[in-house]
């Protein structure tokens, strides 16, 4: 939030600013009232004034009401009437594109639904590009948050709640799930990246196409074991008979930069050791240790790491 | 908290109506958030009550209400009663009601059973508010009939004590607030219909 | 001025300690009815409750103090952080502050012999306390409460925690509902009808405003409280539909219920602690509380406003702007009756002749830290930038600032206060003092970073946090100073539990205190006061020729009220004397009422549902025994 | 006027406004919630017409609570709550309490009035249904 990738993000660091000000000379002016209590401790009334009891009544009445009341009402006009236009979601056909994104016990979903492209727990869109963001959830209520590009909106079951996504700077920044969602909550971050339009448009042209076919006997081998094993029965690879829903879409994998919801990095030496035991490294999660052989795993990894 | 010795006739109302009155104050908004979930379910739903569920019928609730709202009669008599030290009318009074809104209670019961057969709380929200906001409402009518039992057995063992005449006043208020609520409760239950 | 006892005097004061005396022994504490005996049994339950919480808290804290901490499992994680919350709310502040002050300093503040329904009292006691011991068994059996104490719903559905653990929450406040609404029955009747003859609604402490407030707000709060337990209840244990969006219900409705409860719940946790701010300042300040009205009506209006501010809990769930605009008025308005009281505090002890002791240190250490609290609570009614911060560790440190610092430190600076009048005996000031800022330096160090990391991205309730953030050294920091907290808190405790048997003898009334508690002996009488008190200011013990006149009453025999019992009543109003009632001593009935409530509750928590009808019956056969007996039983 | 009314209208100076506010709240959460829930068909409310009404109805009520509060502080002038600020009893009752919850009347009903005028002003404003 405080380093703002985008106007609204901005706009709200600047409130923040003003409010932190403001709060600072109250603070430190009832600081001061409460010293100078301290140096008087021993002489009744004020400095000046003396014992009328008008001068603290009227402090009261002013400190107490006048003031507040005119700096809240200024505060309510600025920021619940004004702003809170400005950063609420975006009139659908004021956006370039819309992405759906779907909340997970524990990790994001992502959906390009004018092209059908499918990936998990991290976001590609243009830079300078108004994006609508639909979040929703497919279990509990998570709380999709990523502080430079702007305010958090919750995932609630039978709503579609949206946001909107306009960044202005290039970059990767961090986004994480702000409402307690259970055992993992902590382990439910997912990446933006703030692309130019060329390199985004690249990105989601490869997206749109079928999983790569193995080429190495090894990845062939990894093809066999995952198809095989449950693995399929959780996850999709576009183009093969892996259609599994339960868990994140791996047409792509090898493309993203991060594992189980940017927990891990995206190594072959990490995902081995996630394939090998997951609920070491995300106690609860809904990923099983498949109990498979080292060579399977090997196997498996290069398939994996095969799918750009 | 019996009053012995009192200074003079009494300005305030005794501490015992005060405590019944505010409990009855909590009652109320329990109620009020009762009805407030049911509109609030309203407004959200596709439609109300769900298909497959037809408008409750108007008819029977509408009556049984005003046959609870008559008994409100004889309880403001009994409490008078109790104020003017007459300990016989008052057991009566409170005996008469106590039939009724019996009777009252056994009928909404049938209906809540009737009711259960054509559809569940279990499958829709509808089901779920609509039941449990009679439930509730049948519960309070339940205990008012239990305190009219334990105040003719008091009355009729203890006598008209300074304890139970306060006794008998908090009955009747108990009863008024009842029935003022039974209104809302079954304007609610029916507001489809009407 | 404190009561002056002539030879007369003592005769009369023998007839009363012989009507009053207590029973004896262990029995005489199980079927008390004496508001001060119940104030007491309400303070060390739940100050033993407090260092539940605490421990709880300090888990929590280690587990966080470096990335990647796995002291706790995250399953135990979630407990903890829920146990936390609950504990602190509903089994150490609310009991804390209107258990044990309130009961405890209401009826002598007012000149009252004992609250309004003796008996009630004692049933609010003992249902608290088996509320407790029924949430802490989840604990013990491993299924405690883990979808946090706001528990919000799908998470909280059976789909997604199929064990007993959100049951025992659901059940665990109901019950403990039931004492919270018998204590505010009993409080608003007490403070309406029990005043002294004279306390006019304009010659009351400021105390009791506070407690009415508290027991008004509790009393319109807890119904939703309940509702939506009950509802979740219904929703796990017989498949009911009221939280799940498929079949037509709705889990905002949850989450609108709960904070309708939830806000005022704030509310009713910090305003006993404007209460017992509010009598201790005039005393150490030797003046009359600026602007006593205003003081008063801000008390009422913030438990009133309260009501209307619940959604600032909800501003990121997507509610429309319509709707979330009028929750953002009332949330800013509500700051008003806050700064009143604020600047009416600080105008007296500066215009006072202030004496810095240990309680005006609490005091002044609640003003600086319910600024602080109040301030990030206004940024927080700004919508864009609540949605910004919501769920984030700014939050908590917003609301820590509030419910320790301001609600948790008056509790702290009235032990000290009234630790004289409850043992007789001098708590040691030099110890007092230390306790104090070690508590005021480690509350700033556990709370403050907490708005950085906040601000800087930390979400609420996570069991851990990467170890790139930047969040490692304030989290260090705060845990760090959870420490340097909790050293402060077990000081206090020490030095009161050392000054019990050590300290110098006090005296009836050390400070000169305003209020008609030190005018009788420390610690008070049975009958708590010989005559009941002349009141004719909010300053009842400042008018000396009131008290010269009561002692000569004392002396004369006058309002002694010796026939049993005693205790007048007044009007609501104009406090008038309007009759004289005699009070009941023992029962025994409540202690076993609040056992069959436990019999049921934990009934249908396993599901025997005709087992909790039977208990059901037992308690309404254990209430009618209880009204057998009128009063003096 | 007998005391019975007199208590009334102080009782009335005291709460008017809050309880006008209680409505307004009330009654404008409700036509949001009926109109802007999915779906937004069943329930076509013209919310905003709705809420001007309703901030204004609350207004005057408020308004004439705030009189009535002042008119009896004028009344009960030297009734002295405030000047009792650092010494003395102040009246007996009923006057000084009167005197005194005219005083709690009228900053109660400012702030209910200040809450009715923001968001009566504020509400109208927004675009309705438009998701916060």
């Amino acid at each position: 939030m405080l380093a703002p990738a985008s106007k609204q993000s901005h706009d709200i660091e600047v409130l923040w600013w003003w409010m932190l000000g403001a709060a600072v000379v109250v603070f430190f002016g009832a600081v001061a009232l409460l010293g100078m209590a301290w140096f008087r401790r021993g002489t009744r009334g004020l400095p000046l004034f003396g014992e009328r009891e008008s001068v603290p009544q009227a402090m009261v009445i002013g400190f107490g009401v006048v003031i507040p009341v005119v700096t809240l009402v200024v505060l309510f006009g600025v920021s619940d009437v004004y702003m809170v236009g400005q950063t609420s979601p975006p009139n659908p056909r004021s956006t370039a594109m819309t992405i759906d994104v779907i909340g997970h016990q524990w990790w994001w979903e992502i959906r390009y639904p004018a092209t059908g492209a499918v990936t998990a727990n991290e976001i590609h869109i243009p830079v300078d590009t108004r994006v609508n963001i639909v979040a929703t959830t497919a279990d509990v209520i998570h709380s999709l948050w990523v502080p430079p590009i702007n305010r958090k909106i919750d995932m609630i079951p039978g709503y579609r709640n949206r946001l909107l996504f306009d960044a202005d700077k290039l970059g990767v920044y961090r986004g994480q799930c702000a409402q307690f969602c259970g055992l993992q909550h902590a382990h439910m971050a997912l990446k933006v990246f703030v692309q130019t339009p060329v390199a985004f448009r690249a990105w989601l042209q490869n997206m749109t196409k079928p999983a790569d076919q193995p080429v190495t006997a090894l990845q062939r081998a990894g093809e066999h074991v995952f198809m095989t094993s449950s693995c399929a029965s959780c996850h999709t690879i576009g183009g093969t008979s892996a259609q599994g829903t339960v868990g994140p879409n791996l047409t792509h994998l090898a493309t993203r930069t991060s594992l189980a919801a940017d927990t891990i990095a995206n190594t072959p030496s990490e995902l081995a050791a996630w394939i090998r035991n997951p609920q070491a490294i995300k106690p609860g999660d809904r990923m099983p240790d498949l109990g498979l052989s080292r060579t399977a795993i090997t196997a498996l990894v290069a398939y994996l790491d095969g799918l750009h | 908290m019996s009053a012995t010795r009192i200074v003079r006739p009494r300005k305030s109302v005794p501490n015992g109506i005060w405590g019944m009155a505010l409990f009855l104050c909590a009652e109320v908004s329990l109620f009020g958030l009762l009805i407030g979930t049911y509109f609030y379910l309203d407004f959200i739903a596709r439609s109300w009550p769900p298909y497959g569920i037809k408008a409750p019928s108007v008819v029977l609730p509408l009556v049984a209400t005003a046959v609870l709202l008559a008994t409100l009669v004889p309880i403001r008599f009994a409490s008078r009663a109790a104020r003017a030290d007459r300990r016989g009318a008052a057991i009566t009074a409170i005996a008469i009601a106590l039939v009724i809104q019996g009777c009252y209670l056994a009928l909404q019961i049938l209906l809540f059973a009737h009711d259960l057969n054509q559809f569940s709380p279990q499958r829709s929200a509808y089901g779920s508010i609509y039941f449990t906001l009679l439930a509730v409402h049948h519960a309070h009518v339940l205990l008012g009939i239990l305190l009219d039992l334990a105040l003719i057995w008091m009355l009729a063992t203890r006598g008209l004590t300074e304890y139970w005449k306060v006794g008998v006043r908090v009955l009747a208020l108990y009863w008024y607030v009842v029935g003022g609520v039974a209104v809302f409760v079954v304007l609610t239950q029916l507001a489809p219909s009407l | 001025m404190a009561t002056v006892v002539t030879p007369r005097g003592q005769e009369h004061v023998d007839r009363l300690e012989r009507i009053w005396a207590p029973r004896p022994g262990l029995l005489g504490w199980l079927t008390t009815t004496d508001h001060k005996r119940i104030g007491i049994l309400y303070f060390f339950t739940s100050l033993a409750f407090f260092g539940a919480g605490g421990v709880e808290a300090l888990l929590i804290r280690t587990q966080l103090i470096g990335p990647n901490g796995h002291l706790l499992s995250p399953q135990a994680y979630d407990e903890v952080f829920t146990m936390h919350g609950i504990t602190m709310i509903f089994l150490f502040v609310i009991p804390m502050t209107t258990g044990a002050f309130g009961n405890y300093l209401l009826p002598l503040m007012i000149g009252a012999r004992d609250m309004a329904f003796p008996r009630m009292n004692a049933l609010s006691y003992w249902v608290f306390l088996c509320s407790g011991i029924f949430m802490y068994a989840g604990l013990a059996t491993g299924h405690a409460p883990n979808a946090g104490w706001f528990d919000y719903v799908p998470l909280a559905s059976k789909t997604y925690d199929p064990g007993l653990n959100i049951d025992f929450y659901g059940f665990g406040l109901i019950f403990n509902g039931i004492a919270s609404t018998a204590a505010a029955i009993n409080f608003i009747v007490t403070i309406f009808k029990m005043r002294a003859p004279g306390m006019s609604l304009n010659r009351m402490p400021l105390f009791c405003y506070a407690f009415l407030a508290a027991a008004g707000a509790l009393l319109f709060a807890l119904p939703s409280l309940s509702l939506a337990a009950l509802f979740l209840e219904l929703d796990r244990q017989l498949g009911f539909q009221f939280f799940s969006s498929s079949r037509g219900g709705d889990a905002l409705l949850w989450q609108n219920l709960f904070w309708i409860f939830g806000h005022p719940e704030v509310y009713i946790i910090i305003l006993p602690a404007f209460g017992i701010a509010t009598s201790i300042i005039p005393t150490f300040t030797h003046r009359r509380m600026v602007m006593y009205p205003l003081v008063a009506l801000a008390e009422v209006m913030v438990a009133f406003l309260g009501f209307g501010v619940w959604a600032h809990h909800m501003f990121t769930v997507g509610l429309a702007t319509i709707t979330t605009v009028y929750f953002a008025g009332a949330s800013l308005i509500i700051v008003i009756p806050s700064a009143i009281q604020i600047f009416s505090w600080i105008a007296t002890i500066l215009t006072g002749t202030p004496e810095f002791k240990t309680p005006l240190l609490f005091i002044v250490g609640f003003i600086l830290y319910f600024i602080l609290g109040g301030l990030s609570g206004i940024t927080l009614a700004a919508i864009p930038f609540d949605q910004q911060v919501h769920d984030s560790y700014y939050v908590v440190a917003h609301f820590h600032f509030v419910i320790f610092g301001a609600a948790v430190y008056p509790i702290l600076g009235g032990m000290y206060y009234w630790f004289p009048k409850l043992t007789g005996r001098m708590y040691n000031e030099w110890w007092g003092k230390a306790s104090f800022w070690l508590t005021f330096i480690g509350t700033f160090v556990t709370f403050f970073p907490m708005h950085i990391v906040g601000i800087d991205g930390m979400p609420r309730r996570n069991y851990t946090y990467p170890a790139d953030m930047g969040w490692t050294f304030l989290n260090m920091l705060e845990s760090i100073g959870a420490y340097i907290l909790t050293a402060g808190l077990v000081m206090i405790v020490v030095n009161l539990f050392v000054s019990y048997f050590r300290g110098p003898r006090a005296g009836n009334d050390p400070w000169e205190g305003d209020t008609l508690e030190w005018t009788t002996t420390s610690p008070p009488p049975p009958y708590n006061f010989p005559v009941i008190p002349t009141v004719t200011s909010p300053y009842a013990l400042w008018d000396d020729k009131d008290r010269e006149h009561d002692n000569r009453r004392l002396e004369r025999g006058e309002g002694l009220l010796d026939a049993g019992h005693q205790t007048p009543a007044s009007t609501v109003q104009d406090a008038e004397l309007d009759e004289i009632l005699s009070m009941p001593s023992y029962s025994a009935w409540p202690p076993i009422t609040a056992l069959t409530l436990s019999g049921l509750f934990a009934m249908l928590l396993l599901g025997h549902y005709f087992i909790a009808a039977g208990f059901v019956v037992l308690g309404l056969l254990a209430l009618l025994a209880w009204h057998r007996n009128e009063a003096d039983a | 006027m007998s005391a019975r009314t007199t208590n009334l209208l102080v009782w009335f100076g005291v709460v008017g406004g809050g309880l006008a506010w209680a409505v307004q709240f009330v009654a404008n959460l409700a036509f949001g919630w009926a109109r802007c829930n999915p779906p937004v068909t069943r329930w076509a409310l013209p919310v905003h017409g709705w809420e001007i009404a309703l901030s204004a109805g609350a207004l005057v009520i408020g308004l004439a609570s705030l009189g009535t509060a002042i008119l009896i502080l004028v009344r009960t002038k030297g009734g002295g709550v405030l000047q009792q600020g650092l010494r003395g009893e102040g009246p007996a009752p009923p006057i000084g309490r009167i005197n005194f919850l005219a005083v709690v009347g009228i900053v109660v009903n400012f702030l209910a009035i200040a809450i009715i005028v923001i968001t009566g002003i504020g509400a109208p404003m927004l675009q309705v249904c438009k998701q916060s």
